[in-house]
């Protein structure tokens, strides 16, 4: 049973880290239509931006290699790159496509996926690089003696961001102008035009936004597993979780992801080795597919009725 | 010498429709005779579309029946109605906009043809004899609604009343025994209206088609229509011929409240 | 010559026809894009067909001699009524579709006809308009059913029906058709065609079966027409040109005729039957021309400069390429280049790539216009004839082309010129008559049996008639030289800024002229020219203008100079009229002719300007305007006196 | 200007409904098809047939497959690779398992297995649309490698899940050189092309355009939705499969099923979007453009920067290449090489005017 509990813990962590990845999803497809497959890519390119200018600050400023300063200007800088692809997304790829039907944009943005992961490469090389936050890999040592469950700090520190993160987000939708504009734009781009809002600033916005959403991922990812390539795998891991939360729904972006999360955990534990392994790859997908074809719409999606 | 309008075809008995706690339409019940042109008039909301897409299909009304040709029909599918002889055109243009004129007009004919994928593939024998056959069909429906200099152009490039003119050329090429048309003069100049009424009364006249048609036109649904039913709110408010229903109370306060 | 004939020879168009079916049943006689695609009737179908019609009009009462309407667009099955009618020996009338009912009421009225055959619908209601009008009428066939199902009216037919009681009747007694058809003799009248007729009433033309097939053989023979030449029949059928085209010689000749699928597409079908052999008026090259351009105009540079070298090298040597004359090799190698990015592109598209033969009549022809044509490699000729003469007069023979001539006289055919330079026909294409009207018969006819055909024209130095005028319209300047005011008009009439001219001088001493500008051409001048106006009448008074259409008319002066013959005739002095001349205000003809005597006398004032030496008149006008309304133009216009050479100087200059 | 169209006038529906109506075009295909199958052989090397146009065929095969799904039945899949697999891993089994098995009814086999699974894969289509089928279909890609890399079964036991393709033979002739193999992939594609071409002409392609272009409408004159797609991922998967036999026997040789990954299956993607989504034609084009460009930024980009560039640049401008190429062509003709094609011949077929 405590092993049963640790796998489901696991699960529900990384599941807190698919969540991340599919909210960039979701803020995106909420605003601007868009079904955003780059967001991996934008995760690697974040997280590689990132740990590139760890490297290459020390040496530029004389600033103390792995201290608090370089780590923050390192994030502050990594966040403007985000901020720049948006803007430049926003221009080469969403404006010229704009009034196109949604899966035009949405093939757009595989084109997009492998120019980002060019570019990231291009600039910062392909090597895998560590990533060290500071926060320790290691069992909690309360959960160890108390419940004899093995659970890592690192993990309730992702989580906890993410839960951050997340909060941040809800609150920013909820109570900011620019956050009940978005709002207002996935709901019906045309009224938002009539009521004054610029289109493209809130593109840009919210591509950073989620871009700002990617980087955070892309470090904790990157602190766990090391930057590389693997990174853009996140996004084919989001995937699925929001075929379940549905693509509009931010709460269902999370529940989704610690569904994923735990239940591809126990399912590889479980059944894996029945089927010899590796279920991981594909398992998400079959669930995700199954409770598609009972509902829809995703659990938190809305009904969409065609109207002739 | 006019054509016999003869017993009743299409029932609609205590139709109600909501969506998601919205009433579309409340209770209502109205029939359809043989040959007969029968409108469906009533302001904009009144539900006249979803009138429509409860007889052929596309919605499935909480309450009531619907009784075509003696058979009750209830979860009815469009492709269903489409078999049974039911043809219809959209309030918004539903063409498919990637094909052609004469390729739209084909797919009109899909439920009469019969050859299968393969003989497709090979197109030879009896697919393409049957393509042939069909064409020669099309083609007649192209000359009836006079429409042969645009029968190979793309039809998202055509004007819209020849677009409208086309979708009845679909709906015809099915040779439907009850059309079902959504406004099919809205967005039209006085040429084109009086033309698209002229294939009307035609269709009526030369096939026997029965039809259901909602127009907003009053002068257009008075000049050509058997029989009038009138909506209001999702409520039927008049049903008959149409100078009795020019003079009910209901519908002309119906009409002043909207439109003055 | 009325001698009866053998009974097989093949002397009437009936006996053709036969004739075809058995020689060729398979080859194409017609074809119709119907529902699509070209539907082809082969010339045993048609034989089929026209059998059937025939004993269905049988069946019905039509006699021998009797006349049949004919109404409607070239539809083959028109044309196959036309047969089925000469089978039996009746005569077919065929009339403008789209004259109103009153003008058909006049010629059923006029041919006593009984029985027509119509198109539709359109054809079958203006006959209901008219019935009262025309007692005699017994039987309207139509072609098309469509819309037909409830009329009614038990004199209506559908064709389809009559065809299946001839089918019946054909069946029931084989000999009776083909007795008829034996029955049928050379000199009986074949057809009968209306001419438009300037003043009076409409004439109907009788011609009898030699004349047309005569004329058919001659032009066939002229233009070596094999049976594998295809024709699209556009044009009206009621009209001289069309008979002996798309009837008269595929008849003889045996070749395919081409029915358009409507009047919309006859540019497209046009296109894709790529005819051999084809007609148009010149009005209708000269629209073509104007859409080449137009559509040039919005190419690419390098396609414009393309297009504009070639076309120099075309001009350069073009024509002369087609007549067979010589040119330099470089010149040659330079067209071979042309044809394969210009010329030959260019025809293709218009849909003139396989024409062997192309005619154009009925009007005068610009040399400019010609001459493009022919330079791009197209055999376009020019042909004289009339409704009188079975459009047979005159041909241009391949290689001798003259830009403002209309050729030699056809085979078969005398031409004589009478005194006062009117031409006289004579030959087998003649009329027989006027139907009932032996006054103007004999009027038309002199003594020795030649046809005057009004025209007034002279013979060059190698036998080409060149036609200049009607003779009645022909006068004489004071100086006593010939004044033949058309020749001078059509002059005028080739600069696209000229839409209309008139021209005075019969019994004075110099020429002067009334020019109407082209409100379209002359606009685009203008506003190229950063100059805005307000209508014609302030158009037409604009000095640019004055001056534009002075070094028109001086351009042609200097034309005139160098013709011995018309060197008098130069304009001296001219002014631009402040309205376009109109038919709804009676100065033009239904068909767009100037009414020479209306306007010299409603614009008296204005002739009396430009003679007596005044530089300025102010004139008042009444106009009709389009919604019934009167109305008056007033303006003061300016006279302009134009440079005149002498003709020796001319010669030089020009 | 080439196009000399006066006169090809249309006597009866035959002529007028002929895959290629325009006489200029038949004799140019014809001419193209002659050059391939005749020319070719004679004078390409070893490296041009085996690099280049044995893979451009193969790959045409799969984005004609892609196509017929997604260009002209509208429903967009990212899994065709998988579909590869499988036509691959059956047409390998029948060859092991059945004695005598004909080849070229083994990659047909191997192509109605991938037809099966397509169908399984598909189902899901008639509930969800757009992205969420997309995903789907992810879903039959990373299932589909999983399992013939666990299900030894599949590879005949070997490690990994490596197969070797089998010797062809056909009537006794083994198909061994490159230029045999050539000949029988040519042969197989253009007959399959062709294939394509009539479906797509006839009622099952105007029905899947229908589906596409407006499914309620669809429905309404009755086209029955369900069947309609799954006949269109069938049809689609079994010309992946069979492109995915030949994949492996004409052009790999050894193949396993990592090779048919997700990459591949974008690839494919890009084809149809870069050759023009909805057209066969499209889809040799396309082809033979993602097979080609890889090549030649290889051999151009070095001897332009010289030294100056690692093969790792190399590799990132690939990528930054196809997904600008991409981005570009769904922006400035997102109807692809087959659009600008056609605009060309129009061009041609109006000179000299402009339109």
């Amino acid at each position: 049973m405590q092993f049963f509990f640790e796998v489901l813990i696991g699960g529900l962590l990384s599941g807190v880290l698919y969540a991340l990845v599919a909210l960039g999803f979701v803020l995106i497809f909420k605003a601007s239509g868009v079904f955003n497959f780059a967001q991996g890519a934008m995760v690697f390119f974040a997280a590689l931006t990132f740990v590139g200018f760890l490297e290459v600050l020390p040496g530029w400023t004389g600033l103390e290699e792995g201290g608090r300063a370089v780590f923050w200007l390192a994030f502050v800088l990594s966040l403007g790159a985000m901020v720049l692809l948006a803007i430049a997304t926003e221009r080469v790829v969403l404006r010229p496509l704009v009034n196109q039907p949604p899966i035009t944009l949405f093939m757009a943005t595989i084109g997009l996926t492998f120019l980002v992961e060019g570019i990231a490469q291009g600039i910062w090389g392909a090597n895998v690089r560590g990533l060290d936050l500071g926060i320790q890999d290691e069992p909690i040592e309360y959960m160890m003696e108390n419940f004899n469950i093995l659970i890592s700090s690192f993990d309730v520190f992702a989580a906890t961001v993410a839960a951050i993160l997340v909060a941040a987000l809800a609150l920013f939708f909820q109570y900011t102008r620019i956050g009940r504009a978005l709002r207002a734009v996935a709901d019906d781009h045309q009224a938002a035009l009539s009521i004054g809002i610029p289109l493209r600033h809130i593109w840009v916005i919210v591509w950073a936004v989620a871009g700002f959403v990617a980087l955070v991922a892309g470090m904790i990812w990157g602190a766990r597993n090391g930057v590389q390539f693997a990174l853009t795998f996140t996004a084919l891991k989001a995937l699925p979780v929001l075929i379940l939360g549905g693509f509009t729904s931010v709460p269902g972006a999370i529940v989704g992801g610690l569904i994923i999360g735990a239940s591809e955990k126990l399912a590889e534990v479980y059944v894996g080795p029945f089927v010899g392994g590796g279920i991981e790859s594909w398992f998400p997908y079959i669930l995700a597919l199954g409770f598609l074809l009972i509902r829809p719409e995703g659990l938190f999606g809305e009904r969409h009725i065609d109207r002739v | 010498m006019a054509r016999e309008i003869g017993d009743v075809v299409l029932k609609m008995e205590g139709i109600s429709l909501s969506f998601g706690g919205v009433k579309a339409l409340t209770n209502i019940s109205f029939d359809v005779r043989e040959h007969e042109i029968r409108s469906i008039i009533g302001p904009n909301g009144a539900g006249k579309s979803s009138m429509l897409n409860v007889i052929n299909g596309v919605y499935h009304p909480q309450e009531g029946q619907v009784t075509f040709r003696g058979e009750v029909r209830r979860d009815m599918e469009p492709h269903k109605a489409a078999k049974q002889g039911i043809a219809r055109t959209f309030q918004n243009i539903a063409l498919f906009k990637g094909m052609s004129v004469l390729d739209n007009i084909m797919t009109g004919r899909n439920l009469k043809m019969t050859c299968n994928l393969f003989q497709h593939a090979l197109h030879w024998g009896a697919a393409r004899k049957e393509e042939i056959e069909h064409r020669r069909k099309v083609e007649e429906v192209i000359d009836f609604l006079e429409i042969q200099s645009i029968r190979k152009t793309p039809v998202g490039r055509l004007p819209y009343g020849l677009q409208k003119r086309v979708e009845l050329g679909r709906a015809l090429a099915a040779e439907p025994s009850l059309l079902l048309l959504d406004e099919p003069m809205a967005g039209m100049n006085v040429e084109e209206k009086q033309d698209m009424c002229r294939f009307i009364l035609d269709v009526n006249d030369q096939f026997g088609t029965t039809i259901v048609l909602i127009e907003h036109d009053m002068g257009v649904v008075m000049d050509i229509s058997d029989r009038v039913v009138v909506l209001d709110y999702g409520k039927k408010i008049g049903d008959g011929e149409p100078d009795e229903v020019k003079n009910n109370p209901d519908v002309i306060s119906a009409y002043l409240g909207t439109s003055h | 010559m009325s001698d009866p004939r053998g009974q097989d020879e093949l002397n009437t168009f009936p006996r053709l026809l036969m004739q075809h079916a058995q020689q060729r049943p398979n080859r194409p006689a017609m074809r119709e894009k119907e529902y699509g695609i070209w539907q082809t009737y082969s010339w045993a179908e048609v034989a089929q067909n026209v059998r059937a019609i025939a004993c269905g009009l049988a069946e019905l009462g039509f006699k021998r001699g009797d006349r049949l309407g004919i109404i409607g667009d070239n539809r083959p099955r028109l044309y196959w009524s036309v047969a089925a009618c000469q089978c039996l020996g009746g005569i077919p009338v065929m009339m403008y579709q789209d004259a109103v009912a009153e003008e058909m009421a006049y010629v059923l009225q006029d041919a006593e006809i009984k029985f027509v055959v119509v198109e539709d619908q359109e054809q079958v209601d203006k006959m209901l308009e008219i019935r009262e009008q025309a007692p005699l009428l017994e039987h309207v066939i139509y072609d098309d059913p469509r819309g037909m199902r409830h009329y009614a009216e038990t004199f209506l037919l559908g064709l389809d029906e009559l065809q299946a009681m001839g089918t019946a009747h054909d069946k029931a007694q084989p000999d009776f058709l083909d007795g008829e058809i034996r029955k049928g003799q050379p000199d009986d009248v074949s057809v009968m065609l209306y001419t438009s007729g300037t003043t009076g009433k409409p004439k109907g033309v009788c011609q009898t079966h030699d004349a047309f097939i005569q004329s058919a053989k001659g032009g066939c023979q002229f233009d070596k027409l094999t049976e594998s030449e295809d024709i699209l029949s556009y044009l009206p059928m009621a009209w001289v040109g069309d008979h002996l085209f798309s009837y008269a010689q595929a008849m003889v000749s045996g070749f395919t005729i081409n029915c358009p699928e409507s009047g919309e597409t006859v540019m497209t079908d046009l296109r894709e039957i790529g005819p051999t052999y084809y007609f148009a008026p010149p009005r209708v090259f000269e629209n073509l021309l104007t859409t080449v351009l137009i559509r040039m105009e919005d190419a690419s540079w390098i396609k414009r400069k393309i297009f504009g070298h070639f076309m120099e090298v075309a001009k350069r040597c073009g024509a002369e390429i087609l007549d067979g004359l010589p040119v330099s090799t470089a010149d040659r190698f330079q067209y071979w280049l042309g044809n394969l990015l210009v010329y030959g592109p260019l025809k293709n598209v218009l849909g003139f790539s396989r024409i062997r033969v192309a005619y154009t009549a009925g009007a005068a022809i610009g040399p400019d216009l010609f001459r493009f044509y022919r330079s791009i490699g197209i055999n376009l000729k020019q042909l004289y004839g009339q409704t009188e003469t079975c459009a047979y007069v005159c041909l241009q023979p391949d290689g001798q082309i003259k830009l403002d001539s209309v050729g030699k006289p056809a085979p078969g055919v005398e031409v004589k010129l009478a005194e006062n330079g009117e031409i006289l026909v004579k030959g087998p294409m003649l009329l027989k008559a006027y139907y009932k009207r032996p006054d103007a018969t004999a009027e038309s006819l002199n003594e020795d049996g030649y046809f005057l055909t009004g025209d007034a024209g002279f013979f060059d130095d190698d036998g080409h008639l060149k036609i200049i005028d009607r003779a009645k319209d022909v006068g004489k300047l004071n100086s006593g030289s010939i004044f033949a005011p058309n020749y001078i008009e059509n002059k005028l009439k080739f600069f696209q800024h000229v839409k209309e001219a008139v021209a005075f001088g019969n019994e004075r001493d110099f020429v002067t002229a009334f020019i109407n500008i082209d409100l379209e051409a002359v606009g685009n001048y203008v506003e190229r020219r950063g100059l805005a106006y307000s209508g014609y009448t302030d158009l037409a008074a604009q000095p640019m203008v004055m001056q534009l259409i002075k070094e028109c008319v001086e351009e042609i002066n200097a034309q005139l100079a160098a013709d011995p013959m018309m060197a008098d005739s130069q304009i001296k002095r001219f002014l631009i009229l402040h309205k376009e001349l109109d038919a709804d205000d009676g100065e033009l003809t239904r068909t767009r002719k100037v009414r020479r005597k209306f306007v010299s006398e409603r614009y008296a004032v204005l002739i009396d300007a430009l003679y007596s030496g005044k530089t300025e008149q102010h004139i008042e006008t009444e106009v009709k305007y389009e919604d019934g309304r009167q109305g008056k133009i007033a303006a003061d216009l300016k006279i302009e006196e134009a440079k005149t050479f002498a003709p020796q100087a001319a010669k030089t200059a020009a | 200007m080439l196009y000399r169209e006066a006169g090809q006038f249309k006597a009866s529906y035959e002529a007028d409904q002929q895959i290629f109506p325009i006489l200029q075009d038949r004799v140019g295909v014809l001419l193209l098809i002659g050059f391939f199958a005749l020319a070719v052989p004679l004078f390409a090397d070893q490296y041009w047939l085996k690099a280049i146009l044995i893979p451009v065929l193969i790959f045409s095969l799969a984005a004609i497959g892609l196509n017929i799904l997604t260009g002209y039945a509208g429903q967009l899949s990212l899994g065709s690779a998988a579909f590869m697999a499988v036509g691959a891993f059956g047409a390998y089994n029948f060859m092991l398992r059945i004695d005598g098995m004909p080849f070229l009814v083994a990659i047909l086999l191997g192509g109605l297995c991938a037809a099966a699974v397509g169908v399984l894969f598909g189902l899901p289509s008639l509930r969800i649309k757009g992205f969420y089928l997309a995903v789907a279909t992810l879903a039959a890609q990373f299932f589909i490698v999983w399992a013939l890399v666990k299900i030894e079964w599949f590879s005949n036991y070997s490690s990994s899940g490596v197969i070797t393709a089998q010797e062809i033979e056909i009537l006794g002739f083994a198909f061994d050189g490159p230029v045999s193999k050539y000949l029988l992939t040519l042969f197989v594609v253009v007959v399959m092309a062709l294939l394509a071409k009539n479906m797509v002409r006839s009622t099952t392609g105007r029905m899947w355009m229908a589906v596409r272009d407006m499914d309620v409408a669809a429905e309404v004159i009755g086209i029955r939705l369900m069947r309609t797609k799954l006949t269109a991922f069938a049809v689609s998967s079994f010309y992946c499969g069979v492109a995915g036999a030949l994949y492996a026997y004409t052009y790999i040789g050894t193949v396993e099923p990592e090779g048919f990954n997700l990459d591949l299956s974008f690839k494919i993607l890009f084809m149809i979007i870069i050759g023009g989504v909805g057209s066969i034609m499209g889809s040799f084009l396309g082809a033979a453009f993602i097979v080609l460009l890889p090549i030649a930024l290889d051999v151009t980009v070095p001897v332009l920067l010289g030294d100056l560039v690692s093969a790792s640049f190399v590799s990132n401008l690939q990528l930054i290449v196809f997904g600008g190429l991409i981005v570009f062509f769904l922006i400035v003709e997102p109807h692809g090489l087959a659009r600008l094609w056609q605009i060309g011949k129009e061009k041609l077929r109006l000179w000299p005017f402009p339109h």
